[in-house]
């Protein structure tokens, strides 16, 4: 019972950090990032060749998200911006491109055999009243959380209304002094940061290979749903919510049931709050 | 007044009906005769080339039906439905179950079409109250909950395991040129039905759903009633292919329709270009044709589909069917003409 | 002299819709802008912003030449608008709508709040509504809300993209009061308009025809002579 | 089956006075590359080694292997490819699981002959010939094997795929043979997910004495990492695939947890003093390319001699009715090879299932130790 | 016809925002003709429209097309009862031709279901041809005939007006509501725009609502109009008294305008 309560909080800690990934750079960017797994995976790939390399643990961690975030600012400005004039679905196809090819080339550099991120902590456990409890599975659930209030500190500053300003209309917002530029930069950086987080924190507990980015990504989005792609509380409730689901149905019913029923909750909350966790903001069209 | 004479180059998917512009059906009459052309070659492949290729052929014509199907719910109507793959795959299993049971295999394919078709608005419901990616993740949900349904009815369908189909041949036609002709015809029937609801009044209520959503309402349109009808079109689309690619593949299991089908989908729609007409012709050759064409580049192949498909997007946004326009507009092309102007300006259509 | 256009041609795609047009604003001048419909007033704005790029000709402010200065770059320089069908932001707040508008002067905290009294004094209809989503908001005041917008940017030049639009007369004959108190503060006005009350509190008038300069008068004189201006008027 | 018996009148296409051509489809990249990689490397080591003795009966041995990336329908386009395009002889170890069974129909019709394929189903086909045991005749060894150490709990995981249907076959076939043993806890994982952590939690709650998986060797190595973290140190059994025996692919993730894996076993495993393993293991040192060293490697090498000793037999008469005759053959007079049980095909049915004995291989102090030999199931 | 039959009343319509009243108690019928809507921004106007045409549900009171209640149909329903209205900032589609953006107005003359129109039966083409050629005819009278093919987001924001009222136009409504149709228009394109509007209730007696804050327009067309105020009508008679009332010179003119003329 807590064992299943742990490992879900932990697995929807990791989903909510990625829907966080994905709704910071949807508000700045509006674009639906189907390569935010693989971003996090490539730099935490790169942080597993620096933390073998017996270089020190930190360092490898601060390699691991600098890397992300700068992948991500790195694809912002060489491919989204010069697409963004042509609507959402050239930028959405164009991620889904960019995850083939990097999981491609993940399998190429690295090979495809799974990896962990060894942290001190993996694979040591302490005992609290009869229940074994892994100090990975506290440390993500910890910096889970930290991260989901940094970033909505971060964006309670007038860059989110920046941002949600480019996302509804970039021509405009750049009319009225807005530089769209720097903010989507922003943004992406943010992202692409949570995104190796997330995987670094998948890694430090399990094993990550160039196919478990498909299921983390999809739980992702589902997150990002859950928030209704605006709120990050919202989403990161949305997450934590999910992993609990999918937690449980896999002990009391069966682990192949998991995805599917976890969606199939997504989709009741969404008919009864249409907006998923955010307090509607409904427009009006008339 | 004075007024703009060339099309626009809007990048969002630009679902373009014959607006009625002269220049456009003397273009009209020579695709068609190339059309004819095109149909009467593909006739005669099974006489001129090998299994392998008549397979491929095969293939990347089971998902131009599908893909006919999927362009008109995402392309068409805007409604990003991500069930499309289990729909497939209840035609597939729909189809191989029947024909396991005795029912002659052209009489499943109308029957799973049917089944599928009403299936698609169940699943499409939730349209009433959502849209975006809100209906995607719902229907992403359902179609996952479908493949999950097809495992667990093991007795039924094999489960996990997979079940064999059993194969349909025309008396005196080996191989898979049976159902190749099948495939054939059905893809040209499902085209030009598609043709026909999209440059009509139907093609456009779309539209105006997609572009005004409930506000069509006050035009008379029944929102719901147009959105439901998309997706029961795509799931009829969806299951014909299903059936046909059971046949082909002659064995059959869940995995197979699960995300590795979605995406390969979804890619035939854009890179072709959504909300066009031949676009899911194009996007499902580029999709098939390219794969078999990189296999030769071993650890390279994912890679190199991955860029090309990047380069596709970033030279053509409007799908590689836009590639006529894109080209009658371009800086390029315009600077050798004579008040040729980069088309800068464009994204502002008008701000706000 | 604060804004110099010279011959300038623009226009969409391969479409040329403005053909050497020529104007120039002094500072702490009102120029009212008149033209049919479909003449290529909003393409001016959009060229004057930076939204579309000069084909050829020259656009200068304040002695510069804007060349292809970006429209947020230009907005920093003072070069405020309020586009053609006000360009709202629906998804955000009347409030944080305001605030955009001051993104480009870079201003926080106490100024901030003191400008934002300032405007929402001039339309007390927005006071009332800061949380409220900007799409609840009707047409006319979202125009309000596009103008106060425009003014938390301390324009030095405001471009005004059919000042009237939407509005009932008595705010639009405020309005006309409010820009000229604005011009005694040293703002000066570009403003594409419709209505004759437009030229009494303009001093210059141009007249656009199929994208070409047709005449440029004062407006006093415009305003009870010339027939063809009252062609153009409502 | 027409088309078997119309084909091997003519003369078979992929051989000439000079050449044979043979083919395989084999997961290069994607979720299997790692076994994949390994396969590979076992054929292209033996092709060289045959070509550089003088090839076969003077034919020097070409190899078109394609890649299906794991994809099942990119394995039935493969072999179609293979068969019609590239015109091979015959299939010497393809692997691609799932997907082959999609081929068979068209196997058939063409009489294409499919040696050794690595570790499908049994189809009980003309063309299919089995070199290795299948899954299922492991799992019921190592139930055998944990019912002599007289282990009567049993916890089992299998992946909702083909994986986990063999293991069903074989319990209901083994587990009569033990009434002493039971059941106590059976979970069931997605294919290809990485989250066995509920799968875990419920077998560590029934506390079994040891385990049986029937899962892809990234889980394989997830569930042991899983079990070993916190101290369940019970033995645990994957079939070759799975455990990816004698090779690094489930225990190198896995780490120090692979520690008392048992790894079914269709080939010897690579570290053994067995003269054959040995010749093998030089030749591999010198391969350029991955996993050469890894125990797919010496499956399929093993499969690829022993389909050159089947063809020297045969003699001048390449037609597929005379490949028929000599295999099935075989049960007079086998091929033994060393690394693998000796391969004594007969006639259908149950005749093409070549070799069923599977052998017992454990981790011990991060190396792969033969832990029972190969033999039959109970 | 008969002139004095209301084809669209509303009796004490309420409308409430959150804590906001919007609507006060708005009772008022519009027979066939034009019939002007006017008061100062933020008077509930457009609201009133959209309780009308089914967007808004009231919190009280009736509204009847004709005699049928239609308070609690779905738009589209409201719409086939012969009730078409513009929108305030235009809607149309900008990808698609101005003939096909005005086509989708046509709902009412199809009689032929989806499959009938699929399989391309003579029903189907027969109510195809008929509105194109209405659309024909109504694009002439509004003159924009010779741009049908073009696109319609690339034509200024005055134009697109009128390329709506076309579209309401198509469905031959028995009540039109037009939501600032000559904002934004210049002075030809408002000659346009009204004698296109005069041809055509010249010859149906459709009952036309016109919110406009441009009074000369008001008056040109409404033997009457209402003014409404804080939610709720103050005045309701010809233009020319209306505009002479002092409260709604305070309200609505202010001094300037009163000056001005
Ligand atoms: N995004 C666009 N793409 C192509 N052509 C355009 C676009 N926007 C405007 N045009 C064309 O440019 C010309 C000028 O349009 P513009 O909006 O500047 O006229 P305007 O003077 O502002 O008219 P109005 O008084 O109605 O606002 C028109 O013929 C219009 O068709
Ligand atoms: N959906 C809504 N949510 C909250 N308030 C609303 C909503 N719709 C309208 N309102 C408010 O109701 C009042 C009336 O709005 P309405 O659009 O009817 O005004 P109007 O008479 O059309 O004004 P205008 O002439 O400026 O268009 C306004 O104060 C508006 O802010
Ligand atoms: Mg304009
Ligand atoms: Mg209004």
């Amino acid at each position: 019972m807590v064992q299943t309560a742990l490992s879900g909080l932990e697995a929807g800690s990791w989903f909510a950090l990625l829907g966080l990934a994905i709704v910071v750079v949807m508000k700045a960017a509006d674009v639906p990032n189907f390569a935010m797994a693989e971003i996090g995976l490539v730099a935490t790939y790169v942080g597993t060749v620096v933390n073998a390399g017996a270089a020190n643990f930190w360092v490898a961690v601060v390699v691991t998200l600098l890397g992300g975030a700068v992948l991500a600012v790195a694809i912002d400005l060489l491919l989204m911006r010069r697409l963004a004039k042509h609507g959402h679905f050239p930028l959405l196809l164009m991620t889904i491109g960019l995850s083939l090819a990097l999981n491609a080339l993940i399998g190429l550099i690295w090979g495809h055999d799974p990896r962990s991120f060894t942290a001190p902590w993996s694979g040591s456990y302490f005992t609290v009243a009869g229940f074994e409890i892994s100090w990975a599975q506290v440390v993500t659930i910890a910096v889970g959380a930290a991260g989901a209030i940094g970033i909505t500190w971060f964006f309670r500053t007038s860059t989110g209304a920046q941002m949600r300003a480019v996302a509804e209309n970039r021509a405009t917002a750049r009319l009225v002094g807005v530089n769209a530029g720097r903010l989507s930069a922003i943004a992406w950086g943010v992202g692409g940061l949570i995104a190796a987080m997330a995987v670094m924190l998948q890694a430090q507990s399990t094993l990550v290979s160039t196919h478990s980015a498909a299921s983390l990504i999809i739980y992702g989005f589902v997150a990002a749903t859950m928030g209704g792609f605006v709120s990050l509380i919202g989403t990161f409730a949305g997450g934590l919510a999910l992993g609990v689901i999918q937690q449980t149905v896999g002990a009391y019913v069966s682990g192949t049931a998991q995805f599917a029923v976890a969606l199939l909750a997504v989709v009741i909350v969404l008919l009864v709050r249409p907006d998923g966790f955010t307090r509607g903001v409904r427009l009006r069209d008339v | 007044m004075t007024t703009v004479d060339d099309p626009a180059q809007t990048g969002a998917p630009v679902p373009r009906t014959r607006g009625g512009a002269a220049p456009a059906r003397g273009r009209g009459a020579l695709k068609a005769v190339a059309a004819v052309v095109a149909v009467a070659v593909l006739f005669a492949a099974p006489f001129g080339v090998n299994t392998y290729m008549l397979f491929v052929l095969n293939l990347t014509l089971v998902y131009v039906i599908s893909t006919l199907g999927f362009n008109l719910l995402v392309g068409w109507s805007g409604q990003i439905g991500l069930a499309h793959a289990a729909l497939f795959a209840i035609g597939a299993y729909g189809s191989a179950i029947a024909v396991e049971g005795g029912v002659p295999f052209l009489v499943t394919i109308p029957l799973v079409a049917l089944a599928a078709a009403t299936l698609a608005v169940v699943i499409g419901f939730p349209a009433i109250r959502l849209t975006g990616f809100f209906l995607a993740i719902a229907t992403l949900a359902l179609g996952m909950a479908i493949i999950e349904v097809l495992t667990v009815a093991a007795p039924i369908t094999g489960g996990g395991g997979g079940m064999d189909v059993v194969v349909w041949k025309i008396p005196g036609i080996t191989g898979s040129a049976s159902t190749y002709f099948v495939t054939l015809v059905v893809a040209v029937l499902a085209y030009f039905l598609v043709r026909r609801a999209l440059v009509g009044r139907f093609g456009r209520t779309l539209q105006t759903v997609r572009h005004l959503g409930t506000l069509s309402g006050s035009l008379g349109v029944s929102v719901l009633r147009y959105r439901l009808t998309a997706f029961a079109l795509s799931g009829f689309l969806a299951a014909i292919a299903g059936a046909l690619y059971a046949q082909l593949q002659t064995f059959i299991f869940p995995a197979m329709f699960g995300m590795n089908l979605l995406v390969p989908m979804l890619v035939m729609v854009f890179v072709g270009g959504a909300g066009s007409l031949w676009g899911p012709v194009v996007g499902a050759a580029f999709a098939v044709v390219l794969i078999e064409f990189f296999q030769d580049l071993g650890d390279l192949q994912a890679i190199a589909y991955g860029i090309v498909l990047m380069l596709a997007i970033a030279v053509l946004p409007g799908g590689l069917v836009s590639l006529g326009r894109t080209a009658r507009e371009s800086r390029w092309v315009g600077r050798l003409t004579s008040r040729g102007r980069a088309a800068t300006g464009e994204e502002t259509g008008r701000a706000g | 002299m604060l804004l110099d256009v010279e011959r300038v041609r623009t226009g969409y795609g391969r479409l040329e819709v403005l053909h050497d047009i020529s104007l120039h604003v002094e500072q702490g001048e009102i120029v009212t802008v008149l033209g049919p419909n479909g003449t290529g007033k909003t393409t001016l704005m959009r060229l004057l912003s930076g939204v579309l790029p000069v084909w050829a000709g020259q656009v200068s402010f304040d002695g510069a030449d804007l060349g292809r200065t970006t429209p947020e770059k230009r907005a920093a320089l003072g070069l405020c608008q309020l586009p053609e069908g006000r360009g709202i932001f629906q998804t955000l707040t009347v409030g944080e709508n305001l605030d955009l508008g001051a993104v480009s002067s870079r201003r926080s905290g106490a100024d901030l709040r003191a400008d934002r009294d300032r405007v929402l004094g001039v339309f007390p209809e927005l006071a009332g509504r800061l949380a409220a989503s900007a799409s609840s908001l009707s047409g006319g005041q979202q125009q309000m809300l596009a103008l106060a917008r425009a003014l938390m940017g301390r324009p030095r030049l405001l471009l005004i993209d059919e000042l009237s639009f939407g509005l009932a007369p008595r705010i639009v004959g405020d309005l006309f009061t409010v820009v000229r108190d604005l011009r005694e503060d040293g703002v000066t006005f570009l403003i594409v308009e419709q209505q004759a009350s437009a030229l009494r509190v303009s001093d210059r008038t141009y007249i656009l025809r199929n994208g070409r300069n047709e005449l440029d008068r004062p407006s006093a004189e415009l305003l009870d002579s010339d027939e063809l201006v009252a062609s153009y008027l409502r | 089956d027409d088309g078997g018996g119309a084909a091997a009148g003519e003369a078979p296409p992929g051989v000439t006075d000079t050449a044979i051509t043979i083919g395989a489809t084999l997961p290069l990249t994607g979720t299997a590359a790692v076994a994949g990689q390994g396969l590979e490397a076992g054929l292209r080591i033996a092709a060289d080694e045959i070509n550089a003795a003088g090839g076969i009966n003077g034919r020097q041995v070409e190899l078109v292997l394609l890649d299906d990336a794991f994809a099942p329908d990119r394995v039935v386009t493969n072999v179609r490819r293979l068969v019609s395009q590239e015109g091979v002889y015959a299939l010497v170890a393809p692997a691609g699981s799932q997907g082959l069974p999609g081929t068979w129909s068209f196997i058939a019709e063409n009489g294409t002959p499919v040696w050794g394929p690595v570790s499908p189903g049994d189809p009980e086909l003309d063309e299919v010939y089995l070199l290795s045991a299948t899954r299922k005749s492991q799992i019921q060894v190592a139930i055998d094997y944990y019912a002599a150490q007289g282990f009567t709990d049993i916890g089992v995981i299998r992946q909702n795929n083909d994986l986990g249907v063999s293991m069903t076959a074989a319990l209901t076939d083994q587990m009569p043979e033990h009434p002493e043993m039971r059941i106590v806890a059976e979970q069931e994982t997605q294919t290809g997910s990485t989250d066995v952590s509920s799968a875990v939690n419920n077998i560590i709650a029934a506390n079994p004495q040891a385990v049986l998986l029937a899962t892809d060797n990234t889980q394989v190595g997830l569930i042991l990492q899983g079990l070993r973290n916190r101290g369940v140190t019970v033995p645990v059994f994957a079939d070759q695939g799975g455990a990816g025996t004698g090779g690094p692919s489930a225990i190198g993730p896995a780490g120090a947890a692979a520690e008392g894996l048992i790894g079914g076993m269709q080939v010897d495993t690579v570290s053994t003093d067995n003269p054959d393993v040995e010749h093998w293991r030089g030749l591999a040192q010198q391969y350029s390319g991955e996993q050469g060293t890894s125990g797919f490697s010496l499956q399929t090498y093993s499969s690829l001699r022993a389909f050159a000793e089947l063809v020297q037999r045969m003699g001048d008469d390449m037609g597929y009715a005379n490949f028929q005759a000599v295999a099935e053959g075989l049960r007079e007079d086998p091929i033994s090879l060393g690394a693998i049980p000796d391969i004594e095909c007969g006639p259908l049915p149950g005749g093409h299932t070549c070799v069923n004995q599977a052998g017992l291989a454990i981790v011990r102090g991060g190396q792969w130790q033969i832990l029972q030999a190969f033999q039959a199931p109970s | 016809m008969p002139a004095d039959r209301a084809l669209i009343e509303l009796t004490d319509v309420r409308k409430a925002f959150g804590g906001n009243l919007v609507l006060d108690g708005v009772s008022f019928a519009a027979r066939p003709g034009f019939t002007g809507l006017i008061g100062p921004n933020g008077a509930g106007k457009t609201t009133c429209l959209n309780v009308i045409s089914g967007y808004l549900q009231p919190g009280a009171g009736t509204v009847r097309i004709g005699d049928q209640e239609v308070v609690g149909l779905a738009p589209h329903a409201v719409a086939r009862m012969g009730v078409s209205r513009t929108f305030q900032t235009p809607r149309l589609i900008p990808d698609l031709s101005v003939v096909d953006n005005v086509l989708v107005g046509g709902t009412r003359h199809h009689r032929a279901g989806h499959v009938a129109e699929l399989l391309g039966l003579r029903t189907a083409r027969e109510d195809e041809a008929r509105v194109r050629e209405r659309a024909a005819a109504l694009l002439d009278a509004f003159g924009l005939a010779d741009v049908g093919g073009r696109q319609a987001g690339r034509f200024p924001i005055g134009t697109q007006k009128i390329i709506e009222v076309v579209r309401a136009l198509l469905n031959e409504p028995a009540v039109l509501l037009l939501d600032e149709p000559a904002a934004g228009l210049g002075a030809e394109d408002v000659d346009r725009l009204v004698e296109g509007l005069r041809a055509w209730t010249g010859e149906t007696g459709t009952a036309i609502v016109i919110i406009e804050h441009d009074l000369e327009l008001i008056s040109r067309l409404c033997p009457v109009a209402a003014v409404l105020h804080f939610g709720r009508i103050i005045q309701f008679g010809a233009p020319e008294e209306v505009l002479r009332d002092p409260v709604v010179v305070e309200a609505y003119l202010g001094a300037g305008f009163a000056a001005g003329r």
